[in-house]
């Protein structure tokens, strides 16, 4: 795939279709890549990688990217279009100035997973018949391959490319995940579990901004977060209520525009399953205002800035699920 | 030396504990380890280190300065610095054990940081020495042998039994306090997974990384090298390297309106962040390119410069792991080296 | 859930101007009593209400916090509680979510006719919150009143 | 720094008695930035006016807190002595301490500490108030009527009459709209081209009424008193300004094999045509999809018999753009198609017909010359059956869940008609009830069933069955007598619903104006503002926002005129100033404030930054027109990065008063 990927680069830079190429740069090790931009072909035969670990969503970078000079070749996988496609309905990004070709997904691997298990010193991973061999500097040690594989991949939604140029690799299909059993077993809890289970995990928070930052959906100029004007503006989570009133929000900001990259949880230092959050919103969504699926297209109204006069009251939430 | 079986570690933690406040890393549910309050039941956590640094105990994230108390149109000045307790940080690594020292070098220096000072005179730090480091590890790179890490006292442990060495007065002291439960012990096996460690430390994928090429010396060519553009290129302007940094010092005083009054307080901030720093006239730097280059110019040149060549990084890790895009400062290193 | 007799708690009710406030004015024209915990804010539509506020008047001390608007299809503004109703929904059900109890906040639609259900809304709703205690989920323990 | 006023208010002893005022003011003047704070028996009285008015000048004041009634009593009175006295209205707050505490509580204690909370939450609140100033927007003098139906008619000639200049678009060739073809009018059975006609010749006539006919809108901008509307003029490859309607070309037109939608496909016309005689404008226009010189190049017949040369192959759609001040929306209604009523052999019968069809039966100018035949064989019926309700008040997804409003009339009048001219054929209506609220409605009714001896059968019609004698079998229940039914009819007349025209649906996006789930236009108050919609500027005609029958029509139209007229009147709006704005630089452009604007009050501009890298960048930010902006504040909230704000209830302005409630 990488080779077909790079070969097909150097064309396009070649024949003058793009300028440049936003992709993944190899690192120190086998699993820390960078997203970045190349040039021309000599920096992709160099540097351009794309393998298990590539699991960074590079859309984002487009928003300023697709305002430069020139045609930028983006290589997306699908969860990647799909944030690509909200950024077209939010004018974000200049479609003119992208040239996608769409690439497969995951599962791809988290190093952090492996590192969970305890495992140190990892020099390097090969994937056998499903069991990961891993090298490192005490020796080999072995995990199976879907204990390591990244959270957003274990709960794939789609397999499909809602956008492209071209393709790489066969096209999938929407899955039929089960991406909101969690959501589900949080909302069978009581009150008092679900007050303690997120008080637990957003007290790790450090306040980042991570999740945000890595967020296709956070392309605000400045969030109200960082501006002093705003009247919320917060540096750093100094009670309990600004970690709560911090993720709230930017939930509730995403909400109808999610479409469940999961990069947030993925960057998380502190393995807070934020994308908990904005998933309890998509289902709510779903179950309330009708099937909606943020970036499956660029012409749909999102759920928040459209309603319908038989809309259900807020009531609801009384009459459902456990106090 | 002085030991304690390792079986027994609970026992002393206890002892330690109802005398003083004891932290120590314990495991996380997540796999990650975090600095707790000891309680009965705590684990000592195995993993290399936490995923927040030390330095939370004498530089925490938030920290009150003074209140301000108001009714209607009179503000009276409340200080609120009360007398610190003693406290006791466990199994801290040498690599943050040398962030102290380099904190101490901010916050210790004229004009003292009381608030710093005070946390500092009350805590002893127990280190741990390194048996397992991770390819991310580089502290020896910054002269650090994590096999004999600083603070007030270390341990080493051999697998069985933990031993413990008193670096200065009040580590004399810590160890005297629960030598009752100490017994002197045969330190052979301990000098075998000593050298195993060592010979792994040498082997280290980062163990070469040299800082030849950085140092108050170096400004102008590192301010302007081009380079700086390609690597700052993917940044986020996220905090995560700067929070998980045990040298990082820089922070931001704010006002918050209680309804009751006003509480000042301090918080950390990031150079990474687009308002760091942000002043009446505005803001000295404007692009994350700049931002970028602040944090690393920092640690690798401005820090030595004014601190006889100490460097502003000891080598953790922390943000080779935690960088959402991983970019860090071994390829900020590899890439402005100077061949 | 302990009742505490003497806990009075502060209720922050924003009233869209066009049906709600009026409403609440006429439960003080006809004389109609509720409890003085509740405090009215003025808003133009129900749909000004962001959900910050919401959050805002709970870190600084609110135990409970009650939206209204014009009855859906009467909005003054014709569809600004249709937003309202979605959003505010969406963000019951997450703080719902994330274990605040239920009955802190709610939506209720009063026209300006409806003064004696906006009394009545307001006395059972001051009730559900005396029963619930003081905010402790939702507070900054910063604000706790000393 | 500030300096604040507070002046609390007795009103007598309608606050006074529950709540201490000289407590409340006390302790409201030892709030931040209060200079001075009073009480007064009556501070809504001349004297406690002046007295607030001589505070504010005595001490400079910047702001001022009225603790008094609600708002919605006294807020304009405050704002104009403030003004008054040079201090900006909207540095006025009112706490409200009367309706919302001292008429509600009974304890001094309680009532006097909430009081305090509210004045408190008010001087939060002032401290933030900002000067605002009304802006004011210019009007274009002149109004654009879209249908040229007898709405659109009656809306053009009021506004005409008015003295203001007034465009009409209609989308066919000709004015007139359904009621052209209407044969008589109920109750009064004159005939409809008589008093329809001499209105269409006066909009012709008129200077002041300019009608783009076979015209439709393709674009709005704008706001009101400042649409600017695009108008597609489409091709009739006929120079309008060179045609006589000598009507000669529809006569040597070869090609004569055209449905005729004017007698609604009952007979044809020619491929060029003259929609009817009485035309307006009076222009033959050119079907492009049966003109053999347009499809195929050969024949130009047209052209060579004009002695004018208005005939032009070559024409092109042509796009005009004017501006005007007032937009009124006469779009119409149509009857919806039976397709899915195979139930009454519609489609399969050509003597099952729609009543208007039967009009056009029945009309001197339809296809029969005005004698009644069936289309079938052209034979006199003897027996007419008209089901009511065909698609009207239908809980099904084949119908209209409203009541058609008409039907029920224009039934009993073509019974009445056909019963009156023949007399030997009987005539049977079988309907669910008979609806006859109006003025001499429920006596046609009675005259067509007393009188004329129309039999009205309560009950439906279950199936229609075309026999091979040419009779038509009705199968029907009667629910009186509860009896099954079998009619041989010669003729069957569908009251079928109507619905709104389909081009409204579009035209309501262009105009940013809200329709009901049927596509019927929505006025701005069901009750009190029938003939406005939501969107300032906007305002509605005639059945497109509602079933109507031709009265009601005529008088909303006229309704809809003046309030046009009362618009065009003024030389400029005065706008409410408490509207949204955007923060620029905030802004991010990605329209979510756009799509909750009811209104249409948000647009986007591409403008050039100076951005904070010091590079130059053009970004995509909302724009707020404040003229058309009512200040709902949906936008706001809309907006993630809180770069909309609302004038006088702005984000830190409603915190403040949290912060001062919640403390």
């Amino acid at each position: 795939m990488q080779e077909a990927m790079i070969k097909r680069a150097k064309e396009l830079l070649a024949d003058g279709t793009v300028n440049r190429v936003i992709g993944w740069k190899k690192g120190e090790f086998f699993y820390d890549i960078t997203p970045a931009v190349f040039e021309t072909a000599e920096e992709i035969d160099a540097d351009f990688v794309f393998d298990d670990f590539t699991s960074a969503n590079v859309s984002k970078y487009l928003v300023k990217e697709s305002k430069k000079e020139g045609k930028i070749l983006a290589f997306l996988k699908p969860c990647d279009t799909y944030s690509f496609n909200q950024l077209i309905k939010e004018h974000r990004v200049v479609r003119e100035n992208v040239y996608i070709i769409g690439v497969p997904g995951g599962p791809k691997l988290d190093i952090e997973k492996i590192k969970a298990k305890g495992i140190t010193g990892v020099l390097g991973v090969k994937n056998e018949n499903f069991t990961l061999k891993i090298d490192t500097l005490y020796g080999e040690e072995t995990m199976p391959f879907y204990e390591a594989i990244c959270g957003k991949c274990a709960d794939c939604k789609s397999k499909k490319h809602v956008i492209y140029d071209e393709l790489i690799g066969e096209d999938g299909d929407v899955l039929d995940s089960n991406r909101f059993d969690m959501v589900e077993k949080l909302e069978n809890m009581t009150a008092q579990e679900r007050f303690e289970f997120w008080r637990e995990q957003l007290s790790k928070c450090i306040r980042c901004n991570a999740c945000r930052n890595v967020c296709p959906a956070c392309t605000c100029e400045k969030c109200v977060f960082d501006n002093p004007n705003s009247g919320v503006e917060n540096k750093a989570a100094s009670d309990s209520f600004e970690e709560n009133m911090f993720h709230i929000i930017r939930a509730f900001h995403v909400a109808g525009r999610c479409t469940d990259c999961g990069e947030c949880s993925r960057v998380c230092p502190q393995n807070i399953p934020l994308h908990l959050l904005n998933r309890k919103f998509i289902k709510d969504i779903n179950a309330l205002y009708g099937e909606y699926q943020a970036g499956a297209d660029t012409t749909s109204r999102a759920p928040l800035n459209t309603y319908d006069t038989e809309d259900c009251e807020p009531s609801i939430v009384h009459e459902r699920g456990v106090e | 030396m002085l030991k304690i079986a390792k079986n027994r570690l609970n026992e002393l933690f206890a002892a330690i504990a109802e005398k003083q406040t004891l932290y120590i890393p314990v495991d996380r549910e997540d796999g990650a380890a975090e600095y707790r309050k000891w309680e009965n039941g705590c684990e000592m956590s195995g993993a290399l280190n936490t995923v927040r640094s030390a330095k939370d105990f004498f530089f925490p994230q938030t920290e009150n300065l003074v209140d301000f108390k108001m009714e209607g149109k009179n503000i009276e000045v409340i200080d609120i610095r009360k007398e610190s307790e003693d406290f006791v940080i466990f199994g801290v690594k040498a690599c943050d054990a040398r962030s102290f020292t380099i904190l101490d070098k901010v916050f210790l220096v004229d004009p003292v940081d009381s608030y710093y000072k005070t946390r500092r005179d009350h805590g002893t730090v127990v280190t741990m020495a390194c048996t397992r480091p991770s390819e991310t590890c580089f502290c020896g790179v910054f002269g650090i042998d994590a096999t004999a890490p600083e603070g007030d006292a270390a341990c080493f442990s051999d697998g069985e039994n933990i031993f413990f060495k008193a670096n200065t007065e009040k580590g004399q002291a810590f160890i005297d306090s629960i030598s009752s439960m100490l017994e002197e012990g045969d330190t052979a096996k301990l000098d075998e997974v000593q050298a195993k460690t060592k010979s792994i430390l040498e082997k280290l994928p980062l163990a070469n990384l040299s800082t030849d090429s950085f140092g108050g010396a170096r400004l102008k060519e590192h301010f302007n090298s081009d380079k700086w553009g390609e690597l700052s290129e993917a940044c986020l302007g996220c905090g995560t390297c700067t929070f998980v940094c045990p040298t990082c010092q820089c922070y931001d005083i704010k006002d918050f309106n209680t309804g009751h009054g006003i509480k000042r307080f301090r918080c950390w901030d990031s150079c990474m962040y687009s308002d760091f720093t942000k002043m009446a006239h505005g803001n000295p730097r404007l692009t994350q390119l700049e931002r970028f280059r602040q944090r690393f110019m920092h640690k690798l040149v401005y820090f030595p410069a004014n601190n006889e060549g100490e460097f502003g990084c000891v080598g953790c890790g922390r943000c080779l792991s935690k960088c959402p895009i991983s970019m860090n400062i071994v390829k900020v290193m590899k890439a402005l080296e100077v061949k | 859930m302990q009742v505490n007799n003497n806990f009075e708690p502060v209720i922050v009710a924003f009233c869209c101007n066009w049906c709600s406030y009026a409403g609440a004015d006429l439960s003080g024209t006809n004389r109609l009593n509720y409890p003085t915990n509740v405090k009215i804010i003025r808003v133009p539509c129900s749909c000004r209400v962001n959900p910050m506020f919401i959050l805002r008047a709970f870190q600084k001390g609110a135990d409970g916090v009650i939206i209204c608007g014009c009855h859906p299809g009467d909005c003054h503004y014709t569809s600004g509680n249709y937003f309202t109703r979605r959003r505010i929904t969406l963000l019951y059900s997450m703080l719902d979510f994330l274990g605040i109890e239920r009955n802190r906040t709610r939506l209720e639609w009063v026209s300006a006719a409806e003064g004696a259900k906006f009394a009545a809304t307001m006395q059972q709703f001051t009730e559900d919150v005396r029963k619930l205690g003081p905010n402790r989920r939702l507070e900054d323990l910063r604000c706790r009143k000393q | 720094m500030q300096r604040i006023g507070v002046f609390v208010c007795h009103c007598g002893t309608n606050i006074a008695a529950t709540v201490d005022v000289k407590a409340v003011a006390e302790a409201l003047g030892h709030e931040p930035g209060v200079v001075i704070s009073q009480d007064y028996q009556y501070m809504c009285s001349e004297s406690g006016q002046n007295l607030v008015k001589d505070a504010i000048k005595e001490h400079n004041l910047t702001g001022i807190v009225i603790c008094s009634c609600s708002p919605r009593m006294h807020e304009n009175t405050f704002r104009k002595a403030a003004a008054s006295v040079g201090l900006n209205p909207y540095l006025v707050e009112i706490a409200n301490i009367r309706e919302q505490c001292s008429w509600i509580h009974k304890e001094i204690a309680t009532a006097t500490e909430k009081a305090i909370i509210l004045g408190k939450a008010a001087v939060a609140k002032v401290h933030l108030n900002a000067p605002l100033t009304a802006g004011e927007s210019p009007v274009v003098k002149r109004a654009l009527v879209i249908g040229g139906g007898i709405a659109g008619i009656q809306t053009a000639l009021d506004i005409a009459e008015a003295g203001f200049d007034v465009d009409i678009v209609e989308k066919e060739p000709t004015i007139g709209g359904k009621m052209a073809q209407i044969d008589k009018t109920f109750p009064t059975l004159d005939c409809a081209a008589c008093i329809l006609t001499p209105k269409m010749v006066e909009c012709s006539q008129n200077e002041k009424i300019h009608i783009h006919s076979f015209s439709e809108v393709s674009d709005v901008k704008g706001f009101v008193g400042n649409f600017t509307v695009t108008i597609k003029k489409k091709a009739r490859f006929v120079d309008e300004t060179k045609c006589t309607g000598c009507g000669l070309c529809t006569e040597k037109c070869p090609m004569k094999k055209v449905p005729n939608e004017f007698n609604m496909g009952l007979d044809n016309r020619t491929a060029i045509y003259i929609p009817f005689a009485q035309a307006v404008p009076k222009v033959a226009t050119i079907d492009p999809n049966h003109c053999m010189m347009l499809k195929t190049g050969k024949c130009g017949v047209c052209s060579k018999v004009c002695s004018v040369g208005a005939i032009d192959y070559k024409q092109q759609d042509q796009f005009i753009e004017e501006k005007y001040g007032a937009i009124v929306v006469a779009t119409g209604f149509n009857p919806i198609k039976l397709d899915k009523y195979d139930e009454f052999a519609y489609n399969q019968c050509a003597d099952v017909v729609t009543s208007l069809e039967l009009e056009r039966l029945m009309n001197a100018a339809g296809p029969n010359g005005g004698t009644l035949l069936r289309p079938s064989d052209k034979t006199h019926p003897h027996k007419i059956v008209f089901v009511q309700c065909v698609g009207s008040r239908c809980d099904d997804s084949k119908g209209k869940p409203y009541c058609s409003k008409i039907c029920c009339m224009y039934t009993a009048k073509h019974a009445m008609l056909i019963r009156e001219k023949y007399p030997d054929t009987e005539v049977y209506v079988f309907y669910i009830d008979v609806r006859t609220p109006g003025k001499n409605f429920d006596e046609f009714y009675r005259r067509a069933v007393e009188q004329y001896n129309v039999h009205y059968i309560k009950g439906m019609v279950g199936k229609v069955t075309p026999k091979s004698d040419g009779k038509i079998d009705v199968q029907a229940s009667d629910l009186l007598s509860n009896e099954q039914l079998h009619i041989d009819a010669d003729l069957v007349v569908l009251a079928a619903a109507i619905e709104p025209d389909k081009t409204a649906r579009p035209l309501a996006t262009m105009l940013t104006t809200q329709m009901d789930t049927n596509d019927f236009f929505t006025e701005a108050h069901p009750k009190l503002r029938p003939v406005e919609s939501a969107t300032a500027g906007i305002f509605l005609s005639g059945a497109c926002q509602g079933p109507k029958d031709i009265p009601e029509t005529v008088a909303q139209g006229s309704a809809a005129a003046a309030k046009a007229i009362g618009l065009l009147c003024k030389n400029s709006i005065t706008c409410n100033p408490c509207v949204a704005h955007s923060d620029e630089l905030m802004c991010n452009g990605c329209s979510s404030c756009e799509k909750v604007c009811p209104y249409g009050a948000i647009t986007y501009i591409d403008k050039e930054f100076r951005m904070p890298d010091r590079t130059t960048a053009i970004r995509r930010v909302a724009s707020v027109n404040p003229a058309v902006c009512q200040g709902c504040g949906a936008c706001t909230v809309a907006c993630p990065s809180g770069a909309m704000d609302l004038n006088g209830f702005s984000n830190s302005q409603i915190m403040a008063e949290v912060d001062a409630i919640c403390k």
